[in-house]
């Protein structure tokens, strides 16, 4: 494992036995034709694997999300080097739309509801690319609304006057009545209260394990993606610092100084941070 | 531990003198159509602390910090900031008496660079008259630079040196926030409002965030009304905190207390996981 | 560019106004390419024609102007009312000549004040009259009898049509009917109905027309709808184009309008284009049936004042290649006789016609047409507008131009009166 | 006081003393009212698609009437020539979604706004190379559209109606009614506002913005065609008619801009609207006052309601 | 490396704000100044003069204004070349009624009239916003228009319904009327037009500027900022309309030498706003770029066939003009959505770091 500050990040196959359903291979983006953003990420997510990608603001985590499910096209941005394979299949050239249908959604960062549509609305668009017929769309509908009984009660509003956490609720909802085999989610705790988060990730937990559903996460809330991811990469200004299992990951003193917030002598308090910039290891 | 001590120390010192109240929430209420968002709440904020709002999503906080800077009308109660009692007031009113806001969702000028979005910070204060901007000689050029010399100050303190001339549309979220901070502050308000200022950040970041709002708190002698679903951040900076449940408030007070509030805990905490 | 007689032409076969203005841009530059084919040019020296594209629209026509004047254009044919006014000044201080053939200022047809500006046959103001002087003839002849009528007067509202709003309203005063008008914008003339349920409302007795464009065809398709009587109803010379009262079916029956030229291809004018120029496929023209139609016959008569006033300055200059000095000097010498008109194979296409240094237009006769479902039939016999009674007008109007536009370039030798 | 009377009672006077002019004036408001909304409709499916106002609606109108005509012109059968029509008017749709759409998506409103523009252009330029600039008449009777007109005698006077009139507003109300239902009841109706809100968000859930916009613009192409046979009509076939495009922005502003049923609405209460006030109020001021009383009346209502009568609430929200 | 910043330190916060902080874009405009004012007049011909650069300028003049309008301020007004009237039709009146006055002196008072009227067409942007808005302003464009014709007043009764620009001077120069020389109308366009532009880029880089920008970007966040939504947007109606109005008064007097209403009809105010968008929004070196483009391509295409002798009936030309035009819009807004300013930028950007790629 790639845990050495000084060691270049090498690519190895994460928990080796299952087949890789997403492989991104060393891929480059550039934004407006000058700016490059990514510069050659490399990651793979085996098939019912959670992976996280952690890393600073900036990083390029939505990016590398976006470079896969193809979204990169509608920001001016595109990929000039590398691939991407999804279930076996090269998905560079496909469109968005292409991929939901192959089962690989994503769920954007800072929610993207439909503002003008109800909340219910929103969520039936979810499943817009299913042709498995209204019944099972219903279901679907009602399996969302028992994971947050709170999109239930706002179900006629207009998404764009709910809350930003029930739109976040909304946006997640709204991927999975896609009934996706692959979800990649940006940052889904954001704006959610404590109990959500919690909630959220038990519910990816269990798409995980109950219908085999692969997740690529990047989450800035280190702590719990540790928590529930079994491998995580470490992004950092376009590059892969540090990848590993989660478990081990969360043993890094890096990771633990940085991430997790906890030095030597536990966790600080947010009130005592001194005002310097301490250095990443692996940047110096 | 540090935290705990440093909150006793803040006990002591609200045991000593109450600050005296900078902003009154009065049994204020508002709904859309059939939803109500805030029920009959009223709070304080006291000068010179840091009050925290919080309760699950939903639970009408953005919506308090609207009504606070108008703009929500609530359909009752009032507010009372230093001294005035306002029932309705328009947000330029607001931001004219002295309150400061960052939002949910960054509402940046996406088109405009870092300097400029926290220069507009300044604009109340600019009033060189409009020929003279014309010419941008004399008068309004000396201004320009005056207001110059503030904003970076705050870009200094706020570290954003190096994107101070990239349009903000294409800022990572973490720093778009900081910026929406640089802009709040700016204004040098006397009550600075914060929704979820650290939303999106990273570990690291949050630190850097909660080291900038205490400074600013503390600096400035700024008060601050402050969002967010971080408890650790919430406990560790805040003097006292308030608690919304589907508009209705459940707890008020300092964070031990209200951590420790088993309506809280039912309503919002979950289980304890730190 | 020695050796060539070179004449742009303003035209306009594109946008609202092209289906009028293709039938008078094939018309001119049909005629003008036949004297090239036919006779190699005039007085031996070939013309060269070049079409600039204003689309009816004034500022693209200053613009033309402005990008040809420098290769010492003989003549300007603006085809715009709008245009002609605005380069009236520009000619005039240019030195070159401006042919508005029976459009444009009306007071132009002083030739004292304007020395670069010919309007011949008629002036808008010359048509006006006639219609009037023709309902009064229809009303039993005496002028009086327009005493208590009511007149409708329909027009495009731009320079084109607003230009004899000024006689009308002084006739109305003069004979007692009582004149309403119906400006029709520019952006509006495909929809009319408002200024057609006025007009029936209004019940006028009878209703003029200065129509242009995609105008015509509407308006006489709604007088058709509203059941107005179509033979009451009179165009100027510029409203009777077969692609203006076609489109109305039977409805149309009955429209007329004021003509002073030939329509068909019953002329040797005509027969030599179609056979020098139509047949060896150097015409735009689209099919060979609209060869003769109204609008293009005016079209050759337009070119056919031309040559002949090139025709003229050349025996005037003894040069063979003149300039736009000489030209205007053809113009003011321009004289059309019968016998011309037989030798040009244009015996009856047209009036004679005589222009002088003092009348630029000469006030000459015309006639009625009306429609019968099919073509224009020839109702009426030529006969002349109220000259003694416009004349004085035009001159006062002239005054007055010239008045509120000082400085005004002068005459530089004046008239022999 | 004699102003006053002119503007506030004579009117009213002369709408009583002659009831059959009036409703004639009324009828005649109603028929342009029922074809702006056609107008308005393609407008409406555009708009509700992309977000984007569709300046190039007028020039289709043209555009559609045109291949019609010439088609029939060379003597296919007009019926068949409609039918050409509708596939010419899809190789449009598809056209502009693979050259303007496509590489445009997630880009600001205003550039696609201006896209359209452009594309106006390049269509007014083909369609004159290709048609030439003359007029022409529409082929109505071969297309089985009734003409010819009947006068009722009514209220002591009369009214005329045109049988074309009385069609373009059964055809009208039919499209509008099976638009309407079929945008708003089934699955691609939800797709098409999410694409309106936030194109980039529809794409990551799988709409794939290429076929929905290729449909929209068929059905505007179809909309175009039937309003250009309808206008076509009523004055002829040319390059003019595109302005009537500017008759439908005040209709869908009113209507709101993503309403089907704002269009039919608007249109009417435009339509008659500025006729009633061109016919009793005009002569005041000069007459010429429809170009812009259905603005005025347009933004007489937006005052009230920005979002127009039936347009989606506009979200403001922090 | 061609272009570039390094090496070029700011030490003063004027410095760092000025208009041109980099060195060769300020040798860059002072060139261009030179070429503008000393070689063309002194080389180009009258033709070039009268017809490409004067109505250029003014063109770029009313640019932009919309831009301040549009690409500032973000509303989208469809009524530019009614506006422009109204600069006309000011200037038109005023002259007449105070003929000895310098021309100058008028051309710029009737940007006030302009302005006027703006902010009166301004107010619904209160409550109306984007195509609502832009629509809305299709009220002022077809109003005005319409009073441009029914208000004989505005033209002095004359029959034709046109203005018609007499003769008059500024410093004993004559100006306008058919008369005046092209040269002098080029230089007094030209001056006004760079001291105008001049103007703007004051404006836009102050508060006033800044105040606009955040209306565009987000008007709620501006509000609660402290900007009065309505003033602001009034005032950026008020400025652009005076802009507008001049160059409308310009466009009249120094180029056409007359009008008629159909001049400032809806198709200027697409013209305009074509040459904002093309240009770039919110870039007043845009706005020069957009209107180059947009007035000199026609022309350049119209010569084009003439030059390489192709027989090309004219109508063809026109409407080979248009399909050219129609698609080199859109193929900007493809390439780049934010216009020539930006590919500008890019290339400069490009330079910058040439001969690498990034
Ligand atoms: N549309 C764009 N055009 C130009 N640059 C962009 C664009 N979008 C993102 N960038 C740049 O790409 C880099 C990576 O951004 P990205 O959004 O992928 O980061 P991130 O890791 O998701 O950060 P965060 O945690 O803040 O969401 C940033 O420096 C950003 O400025
Ligand atoms: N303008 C509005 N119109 C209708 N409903 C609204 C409006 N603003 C807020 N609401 C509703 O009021 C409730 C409170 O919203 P608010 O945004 O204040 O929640 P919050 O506490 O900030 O939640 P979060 O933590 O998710 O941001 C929500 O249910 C929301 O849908
Ligand atoms: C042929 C034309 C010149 C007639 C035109 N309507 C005019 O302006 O007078
Ligand atoms: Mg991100
Ligand atoms: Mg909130």
């Amino acid at each position: 494992m790639a845990l050495s500050s000084d060691t270049a990040p090498e690519i190895e196959a994460p928990a080796a036995a299952a087949p890789a359903i997403l492989d991104v291979s060393n891929i480059e983006v550039i934004y407006d034709h000058v700016i490059l953003v990514l510069k050659g990420v490399t990651l793979t997510v085996p098939k019912g694997g959670i992976v996280a990608l952690l890393g600073a603001n900036g990083a390029g985590k939505t990016t590398t999300l976006k470079a896969i499910s193809n979204l990169l096209r509608a920001e001016r941005g595109e990929v000039t080097k590398g691939s991407i394979t999804f279930a076996g299949e090269r998905v560079e050239a496909l469109s968005p739309n292409a991929l939901v249908t192959r089962g690989c959604i994503q769920v954007m960062e800072g929610r993207h509801c439909f503002g003008h549509l109800t909340i219910e609305e929103n969520l039936l668009t979810g499943a817009y690319t299913r042709r498995d017929g209204g019944r099972r769309v219903r279901d679907d509908l009602d399996m969302v609304y028992s994971y947050f009984p709170r999109l239930k009660e706002r179900r006629s509003s207009q998404a764009g006057y709910t809350s930003g956490g029930e739109q976040q609720m909304c946006a997640i909802g709204r991927a999975l009545m896609s009934r996706p085999k692959m979800i990649l989610l940006d940052e889904p705790s954001m704006g959610l209260a404590p109990q959500l988060v919690e909630e959220i990730f038990e519910i990816v937990k269990s798409l995980n394990e109950n219908e085999g559903v692969s997740i690529l996460l990047a989450e800035q809330n280190t702590n719990v993606a540790l928590r529930y991811a079994t491998y995580g990469y470490i992004l950092e200004s376009g590059r892969i610092v540090m990848d590993g299992a989660a478990a081990a990951l969360r043993e890094n003193e890096d990771v633990k100084e940085f991430y997790l917030g906890v030095g030597g002598e536990g966790r600080r308090s947010f009130r005592n941070v001194k005002h310097y910039k301490r250095r990443k290891r692996w940047l110096s | 531990m540090a935290a705990v001590a440093e909150m006793t120390d803040i006990r002591d010192r609200e045991a000593a003198a109450p600050a005296e109240v900078l902003l009154e929430v009065k049994n204020v209420s508002l709904a859309f159509g059939g939803v109500k968002a805030i029920s009959d709440i009223s709070f304080d904020i006291r000068k010179g602390e840091v009050r925290a709002i919080i309760g699950p999503n939903g639970a009408g906080k953005t919506s308090m910090l609207n009504v606070i800077n108008g703009f929500y009308h609530p359909q009752e109660g009032t507010i009372t900031f230093e001294g005035k009692v306002r029932r309705r007031m328009r947000p330029y009113e607001a931001a004219r008496s002295g309150i400061a806001r960052t939002f949910q969702n960054v509402a940046l000028f996406r088109g405009m660079t870092t300097l400029d979005n926290i220069m507009s910070g300044r604009t109340l204060m600019m009033r060189k008259n409009f020929f003279w901007q014309v010419l941008r000689q004399g008068p309004a050029l000396n201004e320009e630079i005056a207001h110059r010399h503030r904003v970076e100050e705050i870009i200094d303190f706020l570290e954003i040196q190096h994107i101070r001339k990239t349009p903000v549309g294409k800022l990572p979220y973490g720093l778009q926030k900081r910026v929406e901070l640089g802009r709040a502050l700016a204004m040098e308000p006397r009550l600075l409002l914060l929704d979820e200022p650290m939303a999106g950040m990273n570990l690291e970041e949050k630190e850097d965030m909660s080291r900038f709002i205490l400074d600013v708190n503390q600096q400035f002698e700024t008060t601050i009304a402050l969002i967010e679903h971080d408890m650790g951040v919430v406990m560790d900076i805040s003097d006292r905190v308030v608690v919304l449940d589907y508009g209705k408030k459940i707890g008020d007070g300092p964070p031990d207390e209200v951590r420790a509030n088993q309506d809280v805990i039912d309503a919002y905490l979950g289980v304890s996981h730190e | 560019q020695d050796g060539e007689l070179f004449i742009p032409l303003l035209t306009y076969r594109t946008g609202p106004f092209a289906g009028s203005g293709i039938p008078i841009a094939n018309g001119m530059a049909d005629y003008l390419t036949m004297l090239n084919e036919r006779d190699g040019g005039i007085g031996g020296v070939k013309i060269r024609i070049e079409e600039c594209e204003t689309g009816y629209n004034t500022q693209k026509g200053v613009e033309c102007y402005e990008s040809t004047k420098a290769n010492d254009p003989l003549i300007y044919n603006p085809y715009s009312t709008g245009i002609t006014l605005q380069l009236i000044p520009k000619a005039s201080v240019d030195n070159i000549p401006v042919l508005s053939m029976a459009y444009g200022l009306s007071a132009a047809a002083d030739g004292n004040l304007f020395p670069w500006v010919f309007n011949p046959p008629d002036t808008y103001w010359d048509g006006a009259s006639a219609i009037i002087k023709y309902i009064a003839e229809q009303e039993g002849g005496d002028l009086s009898n327009l005493d208590g009528k009511k007149i409708g007067y329909i027009f495009l509202d731009a320079g084109y049509g607003r230009e004899p709003i000024p006689l009308l309203e002084q006739f109305a005063k003069d004979y007692g009917f009582t004149l309403t008008q119906y400006p029709v914008p520019a952006d509006q003339m495909q929809n009319q109905s408002s200024q057609w349920l006025n007009v029936r409302r209004d019940r006028p007795d009878y209703m003029i027309m200065w129509g242009w464009g995609a105008m015509n065809p509407t308006a006489v398709k709604e007088a058709a709808k509203i059941r107005y009587p179509m033979d009451k109803f009179i165009g100027v010379w510029w409203s009777g184009g077969e692609d203006d009262a076609r489109p109305a079916g039977d409805g149309g029956k009955g429209f007329k309008t004021l003509n002073f030229n030939g329509v068909g291809q019953d002329f040797p004018v005509i027969q030599d284009i179609l056979t020098h120029v139509v047949e060896p496929g150097k015409s735009q023209v689209s099919e060979t049936a609209r060869v003769g139609e109204n609008l293009y016959n005016r079209g050759v008569m337009n070119s056919f004042l031309m040559a002949e006033a090139i025709r003229t300055a050349q025996e005037m200059t003894g040069k063979k290649v003149i300039d736009a000095a000489d030209m205007r000097a053809g113009m003011e010498n321009l004289n059309i006789t019968e016998e011309r008109l037989k030798e040009a194979g244009m015996e009856g296409f047209m009036a004679p016609l005589k222009l002088t240094c003092a009348d630029h237009s000469g006030e000459n006769d015309v006639y009625v047409q009306q429609w019968n479902g099919e073509t224009w039939e020839k109702v009426s016999d030529w006969f002349s507008p109220m000259k003694d009674v416009v004349r004085p007008m035009l001159v006062k109007a002239a005054e007055e131009y010239v008045a509120s536009n000082q400085p005004w370039p002068e005459r530089s030798e004046p008239c022999a009166q | 006081m004699e102003t006053l009377y002119l503007v506030f009672i004579d009117p009213f006077v002369q709408m009583v003393t002659a009831p059959d002019f009036f409703l004639q004036v009324l009828w005649e408001g109603f028929v342009s009212g029922v074809l702006y909304a056609l107008i308005a409709l393609g407008f409406v499916l555009i708009f509700k698609a992309s977000g984007v106002l569709n300046f190039a609606q007028g020039i289709m109108v043209v555009f559609a009437a045109l291949s019609l005509v010439g088609l029939t012109a060379l003597g296919v059968p007009a019926l068949i020539s409609f039918v050409i029509c509708i596939g010419i008017m899809f190789v449009l749709a598809v056209g502009v979604e693979r050259m303007v759409l496509r590489p445009l998506v997630n880009q600001p409103d205003i550039i696609l706004f201006m896209a359209t523009i452009g594309l106006t252009y390049f269509l007014i330029g083909l369609g004159e190379l290709i048609f030439g600039g003359e007029p022409k008449t529409m082929v109505t009777e071969q297309l089985l559209l009734p003409t010819g007109s009947t006068a009722f005698d009514i209220l002591g006077g009369f009214l005329i109606l045109q049988h074309i009139d009385i069609a373009a507003a059964v055809i009208a109300i039919i499209m509008v009614a099976a638009l309407g239902f079929f945008f708003s009841k089934t699955r691609i109706g939800r797709a098409l506002r999410a694409v309106a809100d936030d194109h980039q968000a529809a794409l990551s859930v799988g709409i794939s913005l290429n076929q929905i916009w290729v449909i929209v613009w068929f059905a505007a192409g179809i909309v175009a065609l039937v309003t250009g046979v309808m206008w076509g009509a009523r004055s002829d076939v040319s390059f003019a008619l595109q302005i009537v495009a500017f008759k439908a922005l005040p209709v869908i502003i009113l209507g709101g801009l993503t309403s089907i049923p704002g269009a039919i609405v608007g249109g009417l209460v435009i339509g008659i609207g500025e006729k009633i006030g061109e016919i009793y109020w005009g002569p005041l001021v000069g007459g010429g006052i429809e170009g812009w009383l259905a603005y005025i009346i347009a933004l007489a209502f937006l005052l009230v309601r920005p979002q127009g009568l039936f347009g989606e609430r506009i979200i403001e929200r922090i | 490396m061609l272009y570039r910043e390094a090496g070029q330190y700011k030490t003063s916060y004027a410095a760092d704000m000025a208009v041109f902080p980099i060195r060769q874009d300020r040798i860059g405009i002072a060139v261009m100044l030179a070429v503008a004012f000393v070689a063309i007049p002194l080389v180009a011909s009258p033709f070039f003069l009268a017809s490409i650069m004067i109505p250029f300028l003014i063109f770029t003049l009313a640019t932009i204004g919309l831009n301040i309008l549009t690409g500032y301020c973000g509303q989208l007004s469809l009524g530019t070349g009614a506006f422009m009237g109204v600069g006309a039709y000011a200037c038109y009146k005023l002259t007449s009624i105070f003929p000895e006055t310098n021309i100058l002196v008028w051309i710029l008072a009737s940007g006030i009239f302009s302005a006027a009227i703006g902010v009166v067409f301004g107010l619904p942007s209160l409550r109306i916003k984007g195509f609502y808005l832009a629509v809305a302003t299709l009220a002022a464009q077809f109003f005005l228009e319409w009073a441009f014709i029914r208000i004989p007043w505005l033209y002095n009764y004359n029959a034709s319904g046109a203005i018609e620009v007499s003769t008059r001077t500024a410093f004993g120069v004559v100006l306008t009327g058919p008369t005046a020389g092209t040269v002098e109308r080029y230089f007094a366009v030209l001056a006004i037009v760079v001291l105008m532009t001049w103007v703007a880029s004051n404006l836009l880089r102050g508060w006033v500027g800044r105040s606009f920008m955040m209306i565009r970007d987000m008007d709620i966040a501006a509000e609660l900022i402290g900007v009065r939504p309505l003033r602001t947007k009034l005032l950026a109606f008020a400025v652009s309309s005076f802009y507008c109005g001049v160059a409308g008064a310009m466009m009249v007097f120094f180029w056409l030498g007359a009008a008629e209403p159909s001049a400032f009809s809806i198709n200027l105010s697409f013209q305009i706003l074509f040459m904002v968008i093309l240009g770039g929004l919110g870039s007043l070196i845009g706005s020069y770029m957009g209107a180059a483009f947009i007035w000199i391509l026609p022309v350049l295409i119209r010569m084009v066939p003439e030059a390489l002798g192709l027989p090309i009936e004219a109508a063809t030309v026109e409407h080979i003009n248009f399909v050219i035009i129609g698609a080199l819009i859109i193929f900007i807004l493809i390439v780049e959505p934010h216009g020539l300013a930006r590919m500008w930028q890019i290339i400069k950007q490009k330079l910058r770091v040439w001969p690498f790629p990034y």
